[in-house]
């Protein structure tokens, strides 16, 4: 019977101060499988990866390879016992070229004059057949600086492929992919499969889930509820168990009317000739407009420069008809506006300060005593209430926000812009690594929001979001603006048509 | 996700106390180190001693609490020590008896001691705003530009004393140092009200939550609407107008002043913040251990020389003993595994 | 004079007064530890008041402090011996001027004060009578070394290299603001000058004391001016090493390509470079006759005498004279 | 620092020429600064001095490539001044001449030099990997865990030396620094061979990836399997030997050595790198940029001598310089967004 699995994690418990983070887990991986592993945001999935690839060491329980019992301590022994990982939050090391961070740990070398030395030729050709074979477009010189969040996930994707280990754990491999790279990976993943690789797969995307995997682990709560073969699975089953309680609607009802013109875009054109140009929209009271398009489409850089943070080269923002000039974040948030950004490690979080400053720093302006003292009390009790709503998890605000799990950040920091009752929002793939549960609870914010006339703009690379959620979709391609849908009739293939129209 | 309280857990009572031990690790590490050294010499607790030590402190934590900022916000400040050396310079050179000898200014009038103090706070000031302009907008890492201008403070100093020390100070200038009110060594009184204006502005301000932000992630301050330079800029103010102030209270100390004045102690300065548990990656540091690393600091110094330790031996056990107490602190950060 | 406080004020058996077999404690604050001269002078005293020990039956124990250049450091080690109840405080300050502090902190605890190398202001050292110094005069060395210059000058017309009659000099100065720096520049010239001759700085520059810093400016002056210098001086022994260092890589001191070089100190290197011909000349500053003068009016005041001590100027001034040296009377200090 | 948004995207109209001007602003920076001062007095660019200032250059760029290995992994190493004072001082013990008068062992048999000095290399060396471990296991901050070495080696260095300097080094060890090899000044060439070895070590070694890759992300070095520990204690061990190195070369290059050796070098060294673009938090440095940042000091240090400024003044003109190289270097770094 063990032999039918290549691995075993037997009775898994680990905690932290203050959490319970895995209780007795039991998870068995077959070979040439995909084993999904769901759960909603802290319910300890990647805590349990951890443990395997040698991160956190158990306080309990034991892992068992190939009917071996291993103890892995180091990632490296992880590696070396054939494990391999796609971490959930992306681990580039920044300015070093994109071959350096695949094979970084077992660079292949040669002897100058006797000298071990790295071959960086024979790096380079590898590199360069891995992509090839993945389809993964990125040039293996390239420093990983100057690569986008997405093209960062499909080098993490490939090194982990890279090392042809039995087993390659993937933790949210497509939180930051879109829909083509998405099926590339799945290609991948089935490719693997035959080749009798055994994978853990991690999402919160439950369609995802359905397609991909053999087999679905359930969690709750640090504690396994049960695996089962996905043909016995449903979307509304998976969440059922996932949640404990039934959800029967993945976006709430929304009836809003978009008023009046509250901003209006004109011809805003990026100072980089490569990025967005001649944007030109309006945006409604009350309105969610959603913004879709391909990776590389500018969207992000068409908000970032809304908000002040990138430069402008031309064009105009006007907010209730008044034209404004936005040239720091600090500028937009007098104009009412927040932008939640996309990328929660670099712009997002304060890792070392706690949930409480976290949610606060944005909004510090409206709990001040005397223009410069922070009023505890009130600053307390709204971010109790913002914990509250968006049921983020913690052991207390007092805690350090990295200890958080990936979604219960990014809860958090959605919370810092509600704090500062902005009267347009900017989400940027707001559900990003999000679980269904949660994302249930952002739309019916979202909705709320609309309900009482503030307005929406939502950057998502998630079709079903998008349409899901948007009254109108300005769709961009290369940098312009090549359409606009009305919510109601949107669909994949119209989005997809404008979001391909020059390339 | 349970959370859960530890309590609730078996087995907590030992890990509840390592918890305890190792949040407090500095504190304690300054209990034992006093009491040994009490306890080898039992001058060393006397009232009169422990005056001694926190006199001296006094003054270095008002650096310390200035370096302080620049730390927590990913920086550093190299310039303190010279900084400290200018102004007491010029504090002292605008506080000379009116019948000293050498005076520098000859025919100055008998000024208010406030006015020479405000000065050194005012220049110290400048300088600071100087450093974080260069650091804030001309984005020159704080080492650089901070140990530049190390340098240019150390040249105007020398050129203001023509390198010749500065002596004669009133005596209500040198009173100011080694009086006290209420038994307490006003210097102390001094630091005291400092320490209490920086815990306050840190803890309290919305300038402080953005010290910490900015230290803690510099862009996500940004994008949060927090004016990034700016706040810098300010930041290396204070630090500087707190040198100023450690420069007055020094020449009023020790009754006089020269260009050596304040040699490396930006070191010691960042060397106790790191103590303390200010992170020298930012984002971390919180006044209380700040406070504790510098007394760490003196108590050390002024121990052995009561102790006797030969000096060379001195410098040899001072290092040792800060490594091991820092190696004992640093625990905490990575309990977790 | 007159009987200090009781020797060890934390020693009951030393109520008895001036019994052989008390406990002194002597407090000695040193401006910087590092020095090679003020290293010297503490190994003397140390040498001394272990003999003095053996001799009389006293305890007599030194502790020695750096103060690290830093005058706020010496001030907090002075505060520390005086709290301490010792006997007697030697203190070397760092900044002569800011003795006041200390005297008014030592007057008020009636603990009697050696000062040594680095003289208080008259009107401070009047502020007690229980005040002493020793040391030398810092003018002094500056004006040996003139002088050891102009000797040279007299019997070596080639010395002139450019024949203009006036010495072009350059000056390897100390750490700004050392007093020794300060007194040794400004002398050494003047020296030079009363002997009727003129003199042109061609370049002065601060070497810190240190010979690699000595060597790197006279190689940059060497570029410079090359062969306009006619002498070098150096604030300290050091410096005039590094800056031979520097003359032997631009071919000095082979054939008859020579360069004066004087410092001050005769530290072992430098007498060395002196029999080898590389070192015109230095200056003794007498460490073992400084050391030996503190401990004993240190000892005297421990014990309520007055320090009766020959020569002692005003009835507080202790002077030991620096000496030159050369090649010619090297080997009585070696 | 500031924030460097992740997604910098090179602007197309950012013309080609100033690109090239701002990657290389610090080579630029040199040649100006040389031909400036070359113009001002002639001597400057004489053969002779350019070879003094790269004999004074070599040992700084030995103590400088040390400390890179430091900086290029997010830590620092504040105790490189004194192991040069140590060193130099340890390998002068033992090659004085057989007849000076003053020899520190008095029937030291004649050793080969080259015995002292990998003595010296391998304290060094020992001291680094007392520093690394402390850092790498310890979880010591660099900084303090260098700052105490840094107090503790100056402690050893006065109790080996007595506070005496160290003199009558053998002409054959002093001749190593002042002979030639074919014109090449044997110290530049010493220098060039670490120079180069280093470089090869920073970009063709694994060890040398690991260095960039533990300073860029450490816990991604770490999930990628390489022993982040074992490779620090590498780094601070290859440091202390290099400046073990130096402390020999520079006592051969002065003739003699002194516990005083060697202040304040590492912030010198630190400074040369910063100024060469290593950046201080982490994964960023280049070989000719540390290079071209020594040369840039003592460019300045020898150009301002020979120019005759006068010594106070230096200091100012030094400090002035030194932040606006970087100001004008760093702006790559920024380039719009
Ligand atoms: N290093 C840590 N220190 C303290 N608590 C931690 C740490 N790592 C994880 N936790 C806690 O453990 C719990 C499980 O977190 P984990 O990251 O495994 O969740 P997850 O299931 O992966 O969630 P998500 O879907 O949001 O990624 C969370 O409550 C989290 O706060
Ligand atoms: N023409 C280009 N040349 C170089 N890099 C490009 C180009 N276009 C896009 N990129 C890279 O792709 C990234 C993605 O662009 P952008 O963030 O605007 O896309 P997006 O549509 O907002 O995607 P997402 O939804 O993931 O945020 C850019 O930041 C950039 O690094
Ligand atoms: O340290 C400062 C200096 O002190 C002087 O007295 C001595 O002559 C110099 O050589 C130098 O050591
Ligand atoms: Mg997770
Ligand atoms: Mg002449």
């Amino acid at each position: 019977m063990t032999q039918e699995h290549i691995l075993e994690m037997q009775n898994i418990s680990k905690s932290f101060p203050g959490v319970q983070a895995l209780d007795n887990v039991t998870l068995k991986l077959k070979p040439g499988t995909v084993h999904a592993l769901v759960g909603e945001n802290g319910a300890g999935k990647s805590t349990l990866m951890k443990c395997l690839f040698g991160l956190y060491t158990p306080d309990k329980g034991h892992i068992i390879l190939d009917g071996k019992t291993v103890e892995l301590k180091t990632a490296k022994d992880a590696i070396e016992n054939g494990i391999s990982m796609i971490h959930q939050e992306l681990q580039p090391i920044p300015h070093r070229s994109v071959m350096e961070n695949i094979w970084l740990g077992r660079f292949p070398t040669k002897k100058i004059i006797g000298i071990p030395a790295v071959d960086h030729k024979k790096m380079y050709k590898d590199t360069k057949t891995l992509m090839e074979e993945l389809k993964i477009d990125i040039n293996p010189t390239t420093l990983v600086s100057k690569l986008s969040v997405s093209q960062i996930q499909a080098v993490e994707i490939a090194k982990a492929v890279s090392y042809k280990s039995k087993i390659i754990i993937m933790d949210e491999p497509t939180s930051s992919l879109t829909e083509n790279e998405v099926e590339n990976l799945f290609r991948i993943i089935k490719d693997l499969k035959a080749h009798g690789v055994a994978i853990i797969y991690i999402s919160h995307k439950i369609e995802e889930i359905l397609e991909i995997s053999d087999e679905v682990t359930i969690m709750r709560d640090g504690k396994k509820i049960g695996t089962w073969p996905v043909q016995e699975l449903t979307i509304d089953t998976i969440i059922t168990k996932m949640v404990g309680r039934e959800l029967t609607h993945r976006f709430p009802p929304r009836k809003n009317i978009p008023g009046e013109t509250i901003m209006k875009v004109e011809n805003l054109t990026s100072i980089n000739p490569r990025s967005f140009k001649n944007v030109t929209f309006d945006l409604k009271r009350g309105e969610v407009l959603g913004i879709g398009g391909l990776v590389g489409a500018q969207r992000t850089e068409l908000v970032e420069a809304i908000f002040g943070i990138r430069n402008i080269s031309k064009g105009k923002i006007y907010i209730k008809d008044k034209e404004v000039t936005i040239n720091h974040p600090f500028d937009a948030k007098q104009k009412g506006l927040a932008l939640l950004t996309e990328d929660r490690r670099s712009t997002g979080i304060f890792p070392m300060l706690s949930v409480e400053e976290n949610v606060l720093i944005a909004a510090l302006h409206k709990y001040l005593k005397l223009n410069f003292i922070v009023d505890k009390k009130t600053s307390s009790t709204a971010v109790k209430a913002a914990v509250k709503k968006l049921q983020i998890k913690t052991p207390s605000i007092k805690t350090q926000i990295q200890y958080l799990s990936g979604g219960n950040q990014q809860k958090a920091i959605f919370s810092r812009w509600l704090l500062t009752e902005p009267e347009i929002l900017i989400l940027d793939e707001p559900t990003r690594g999000i679980d269904v549960g949660a994302k249930y609870e952002i739309y019916t914010i979202i909705t709320d929001l609309t309900r009482q006339g503030k307005s929406i703009i939502m950057i998502s690379s998630e079709m079903p979001e998008l349409i899901g959620m948007s009254d109108r979709i300005m769709v961009m391609c290369e940098g312009k603006v090549s359409g606009f849908i009305d919510g109601k009739r949107a669909n994949q293939e119209t989005i997809m048509k404008y979001a391909t129209q020059f390339a | 996700m349970a959370i859960t309280k530890p309590k609730t857990k078996p087995g907590l009572q030992t890990s509840e106390l390592k918890t305890i031990l190792s949040n407090n690790a500095i504190y304690i590490v300054l209990l034992v180190l006093s009491l040994t050294i009490g306890i080898l010499n039992k001058n060393f607790l006397s009232p009169s001693n422990i005056g001694n030590i926190l006199r001296i402190s006094s003054v270095r934590m008002i650096i310390a609490l200035g370096v302080s900022g620049a730390l927590i916000t990913r920086g550093t400040d190299l310039s303190a020590g010279r900084v400290v050396a200018l102004t007491a310079c010029i504090s002292a050179s605008l506080l000379q008896r009116p019948d000293y000898a050498y005076k520098i200014y000859e025919n100055l009038p008998d000024l208010p001691i406030i006015l020479p103090i405000l000065l050194a706070v005012l220049i110290g000031t400048i300088i600071g705003i100087i450093n974080g302009t260069i650091i804030a907008y001309l984005k020159v890492p704080a080492f650089i530009a901070t140990l530049g201008m190390q340098v240019i403070v150390y040249g105007f100093a020398c050129i203001y004393t023509n390198a010749q020390p500065i002596g004669g100070l009133r005596d209500d200038f040198t009173n100011l140092a080694s009086g006290s009110m209420l038994l307490i060594p006003n210097l102390v009184l001094i630091a005291a009200i400092i320490i209490a204006a920086i815990w306050f502005m840190y803890n309290h301000t919305q300038f402080g939550k953005y010290i910490y932000a900015i230290g803690g992630n510099p862009s996500a301050a940004e994008v949060s609407g927090v004016k990034v330079e700016p706040t810098l800029v300010k930041v290396y103010a204070l630090a500087g107008g707190l040198y100023g102030l450690a420069g007055a209270l020094l020449a009023a100390r020790t009754g006089g002043a020269t260009n050596n004045y304040g040699l490396m102690y930006e070191l010691d300065a960042i060397a106790a913040c790191t103590i303390g548990g200010v992170s020298t990656s930012g984002g971390i540091g919180r006044v209380s251990g700040i406070i504790t690393g510098v007394l760490i600091f003196e108590v050390l110094s002024n121990g052995l020389v009561i102790l006797g330790v030969s000096a060379y031996w001195q410098q040899v056990i001072k290092g040792i003993i800060i490594i091991t107490a820092v190696a004992f602190d640093i625990r905490k950060y990575f309990a977790k595994r | 004079g007159g009987g200090g406080q009781p020797a060890g004020g934390d020693n009951e058996q030393a109520e008895g007064g001036e019994k052989a077999g008390s406990e002194i404690k002597i407090g000695l604050c040193l401006y910087k530890f590092d020095d090679t001269f003020i290293s010297t002078v503490r190994q003397a005293i140390e040498k001394d008041a272990a003999e003095k020990s053996k001799a009389t039956g006293d305890k007599i124990t030194i502790n020695a402090v750096d103060g690290q250049g830093q005058q706020a450091t010496q001030n907090d080690q002075v505060d520390t011996f005086i709290t301490q109840g010792y006997d007697i405080i030697d203190v070397n300050m760092v900044d002569r001027t800011a003795a006041s502090v200390i005297i008014d902190k030592a007057k008020k605890a009636d603990i009697p004060i050696v000062f040594f190398n680095r003289e208080p202001v008259s009107e401070d050292m009047d502020k007690w009578d229980k005040l002493y110094y020793v040391g030398a005069k810092a003018e002094e060395s500056g004006t040996m070394q003139g002088s050891i210059a102009v000797e040279y000058w007299k019997n070596h017309p080639e010395a002139d290299k450019n024949g203009d009659g006036i010495m072009q000099y350059v000056m390897l100065e100390g750490e700004p603001g050392h007093q020794d720096a300060i007194l040794r520049t400004e002398y050494s010239i003047k020296a030079v000058e009363e002997a009727g001759i003129k003199t042109e700085k061609l370049a002065s520059d601060t070497g810190n004391w240190q010979r690699a810093q000595g060597q790197e400016k006279m190689a940059a002056w060497l570029s410079a001016f090359g062969d306009k210098i006619e002498v070098v001086f150096a604030n300290n022994d050091d410096m005039a090493l590094g800056a031979i260092e520097a003359l032997k890589a631009a071919g000095y001191f082979q054939g008859d390509k020579y360069m004066p070089v004087i410092g001050v100190d005769a530290t072992a290197p430098a007498l060395d470079a002196l029999a080898d011909g590389k070192l015109l000349g230095t200056v003794l500053n007498d460490a073992k006759g400084q050391g030996n003068a503190i401990l004993e009016i240190s000892y005297a005041l421990a014990k309520g005498k007055d320090p009766e001590l020959e020569g002692l100027t005003d009835g507080k001034y202790c002077w030991v004279p620096y000496q030159p040296v050369t090649k010619e009377n090297m080997d009585q200090f070696r």
